[in-house]
């Protein structure tokens, strides 16, 4: 960002300033409550569902997690595949993205999306398109956190 | 004839005789739906794909322009057309089924005009008897190319603008004096602005410099003044960009009446369509001109405009490349037949 | 949006369904929403209780704790417990206090020490059974072995 | 419980209200968001600090995506602890978050059933 700033002219400054007035603002704490609840309310209901699992199933606090995100992804791809998320996403902005239902979500947009270019090319291809980078920066950054602390561990400071 | 530094007159007043505008399910809930000639209730349009689906508005359009028209297609010269999805392919096939000779335009949502202006100089020194002219988006294919996917949950911010799903087209041939119709008096042309804006969602604030630019340029060149034209209509500046551009135009010395300035991209949806800043797409400008603006002026609410159509010229790899939006406009002046300019 | 409405009233019917299905509520089905607070119980023949109930009170003494359930079996004994919500942060460390402290004031017995909910519903599952008779002790003995080795499996 | 669902309730949303200031006030895209929010969950647990969390607020910390850095790196770890340093990259190839996984499937057999909408 700061590098582009020193490559804009007077001209091209004094227009920003001027656009600027006349930007609709977005409405930050209005957006936030609503993400807010969204977020919670999305969590309580995965809450509830793990609660389900751990009361009918074999799975206990500790593991109980996956089949939980496993189901809340479920109700992700009916939601989407209705196409009722980009409505919810709309209303909610990262109420509905931050879950991990936000990830099901652009996982199986993308999926839905490119569907006419064919199963290999368009499903396979462009699945990724949106969540690739969430999977990048998480594997990596794992494996970075991991084996930092791993080699603390070994060399005694932790 | 050149007038001016980037102005076209045409003496021989080329007459828009027939029109045909097509629109999807949410432009027929919009304020103009009375005005489109083909609605479809379904954005597939039973098609197999939005792309093809997009082929279709654009095809359709053609033939309600020709029907409207009465003539053949194979009596029309050229087909001046474009849309914004990449290589213009929705256009080009379009092309391919109407078996009418084809100059593909790009200049992303200012391609209506570009197209009027260059069909108007073709008609206007006989290069041509019939032309077609054209543009069209589709919001679910403009989305998919530009943004996310359509079932994508991401939030817009309220700068951001919705993609029209529509075609317009307009058929222009030499003037027949004594005809009842709308003809094209002259034409800027427009050049690439960049005020270094690089927000993709908010396309207006990024137009506005080139519009009013052009539309400076527009009176400059033909020594008129703003009162001539009974409206001055931009493309799909949005309330943004709209605001931006009445207050570059005041500033710069241009006195525009209340009502007098107005936006395609604002007078096609209805207050409560969630469409945020606005309307924009190649096929906002053609189809509220074509559909709603030229109705209009055959029942004599407006005599003469002005219409300015504005493109964000960027692509999805320019933006993921950190650069900013270069933006074009060009004006088209359009008056009734019989009226003296 | 007709369709997103018919949704809404779909997604709100299954999950009404899911509700209604209940079951006559036993204690074990509240066994997660309020405090049961079961007697401490021995799978053992010789129903040595008192040891049982030693354990069940060392436990309870942690202000940390509440809800607390013993199971004392032949080999293992069972401690479960619940852990004040605002304490939850330090899980990890109040079971590892725990078991130490059990270990030193009880060195015969061979602890399992679980605050996870699943272990604390099957331990008042089991405790119910017990109460009621309908398990002989081999079985409920097997039982409390798969309870232990489900802890074992956690970690 | 009802303890467990009204904090699963509010920490889900403060970790969501992260998120839209993120996107509001940083003015990142939802890509550049969701990264930086798997990263900070990834962090967090090298600190030690999800796990608490979880314990603290059930579905509320495992249900947003931070959680999925934090699952990651806890696999890793797990398998370093059995076999040293080799075992950060095995551990690695051996976790695949549930979420990826569900994604995957659901979202093949949701591009079978599903048409987009528009």
């Amino acid at each position: 960002m700061a590098s582009k700033q020193k490559k804009m002219t007077p001209q091209q400054k004094n227009y920003q300033t001027l656009q600027q007035k006349h930007e609709l603002k977005r409405p930050v704490l209005k957006n936030c409550i609503k993400a807010f609840l969204v977020g919670g309310l999305i969590c309580l209901i995965g809450q509830a569902v793990s609660y389900f699992y751990i009361y009918y199933f074999n799975f206990t606090e500790q593991n109980v997690g996956n089949p939980t995100v496993a189901t809340m992804v479920f109700f992700s791809m009916l939601l989407t595949g209705f196409g009722v998320y980009d409505h919810i996403g709309q209303f909610a902005g990262a109420g509905s993205a931050v879950p991990v239902t936000g990830f099901g979500n652009s996982v199986i947009s993308a999926a839905i999306e490119h569907r006419t270019e064919g199963f290999v090319l368009g499903v396979g291809g462009n699945m990724f398109k949106l969540a690739g980078s969430v999977i990048l920066f998480g594997v990596f950054s794992a494996f970075v956190v991991a084996l930092i602390k791993t080699l603390l561990v070994m060399w005694g400071v932790l | 004839m050149l007038k001016g530094q980037q102005s076209w007159v045409f003496d021989n007043r080329p007459m828009i005789t027939a029109t045909g505008v097509t629109g999807g399910p949410f432009e027929a809930n919009g304020n103009l739906s009375s005005d489109f000639d083909l609605l479809y209730d379904d954005l597939w349009m039973g098609q197999e794909s939005y792309e093809k689906a997009h082929r279709l508005l654009l095809e359709e359009a053609i033939k309600v322009a020709l029907k409207k028209g009465e003539i053949e297609k194979d009596q029309v010269q050229f087909l001046f057309a474009g849309d914004l999805i990449n290589q213009i392919t929705p256009t080009s096939f379009a092309a391919r089924t109407m078996q009418i000779p084809y100059f593909g335009l790009f200049g992303a949502c200012s391609t209506s005009m570009e197209g009027l202006a260059l069909s108007s100089f073709v008609v206007n020194y006989q290069g041509a008897n019939y032309v077609l002219t054209g543009a069209s988006s589709h919001n679910s294919a403009v989305e998919k190319q530009f943004r996310y996917p359509t079932e994508y949950g991401g939030q817009k911010p309220p700068t951001a603008q919705w993609t029209i799903t529509g075609a317009g087209v307009a058929l222009v041939e030499t003037n027949k004096p004594g005809q009842d119709n709308p003809v094209t008096t002259s034409a800027t042309i427009g050049k690439v602005i960049d005020m270094g804006l690089s927000d993709p969602f908010n396309m207006g604030g990024a137009m506005a410099p080139a519009a009013a630019d052009t539309i400076i340029a527009h009176f400059r060149d033909l020594k008129l003044d703003p009162s001539y034209y009974d409206l001055i209509v931009t493309g799909d500046l949005g309330r943004i960009g709209h605001n931006t551009t009445a207050e570059l135009l005041n500033k710069s010395g241009l006195k525009l009446k209340q009502g007098q300035f107005q936006d395609c991209g604002l007078l096609m949806y209805k207050e409560d369509q969630p469409v945020m800043a606005g309307g924009s797409g190649a096929g906002c400008s053609a189809t509220v001109l074509y559909g709603h603006l030229l109705n209009e002026m055959k029942k004599g609410t407006y005599k003469r405009i002005l219409v300015v159509a504005t493109g964000a010229l960027l692509s999805p790899l320019s933006f993921q490349q950190k650069d900013s939006i270069p933006c074009i406009a060009h004006a088209v002046a359009i008056e009734m037949n019989g009226e003296k300019g | 949006m007709k369709a997103t409405y018919r949704w809404i009233i779909w997604m709100s019917l299954f999950f009404l369904a899911a509700c209604t299905q209940n079951q006559p509520v036993k204690e074990s089905q509240l066994a997660l929403m309020k405090t049961t607070n079961p007697t401490p119980l021995t799978t053992e023949r010789k129903k040595n209780r008192n040891r049982a109930e030693d354990i069940k009170k060392d436990v309870s003494s942690l202000p940390e704790v509440y809800d607390v359930a013993v199971i004392k079996g032949e080999k293992d004994t069972l401690v479960v417990y619940k852990v004040k919500h605002m304490q939850r942060f330090k899980m990890k460390t109040i079971e590892k206090n725990l078991n130490k402290k059990l270990e030193e004031k009880h060195p015969k017995e061979n602890f399992t020490v679980s605050s996870d909910y699943k272990i604390f519903l099957e331990a008042v599952r089991l405790n119910e059974k017990i109460k009621s008779g309908s398990l002989s002790h081999s079985k409920a003995e097997n039982r409390l072995e798969e309870i232990v080795k489900m802890t074992e499996d956690m970690k | 419980m009802l303890a467990m669902f009204f904090w699963a309730f509010v920490v889900g949303g403060l970790i969501c209200v992260v998120g839209q200031l993120l996107f509001d006030v940083a003015k990142l895209t939802p890509g550049h968001t969701m990264s930086l929010l798997v990263v900070i969950g990834a962090v967090l647990d090298g600190l030690g600090l999800y796990e608490p969390l979880v314990d603290f607020a059930g579905a509320g910390a495992t249900i947003p995506i931070t959680s999925f850095g934090n699952s990651l790196v806890h696999g890793a770890l797990q398998d370093a602890q059995a076999h040293g340093i080799i075992g950060v990259l095995t551990g690695m190839f051996q976790v695949t978050s549930s979420g990826i996984s569900a994604a995957i499937i659901f979202g093949f057999i949701g591009a079978l059933i599903f048409k987009p909408k528009g």
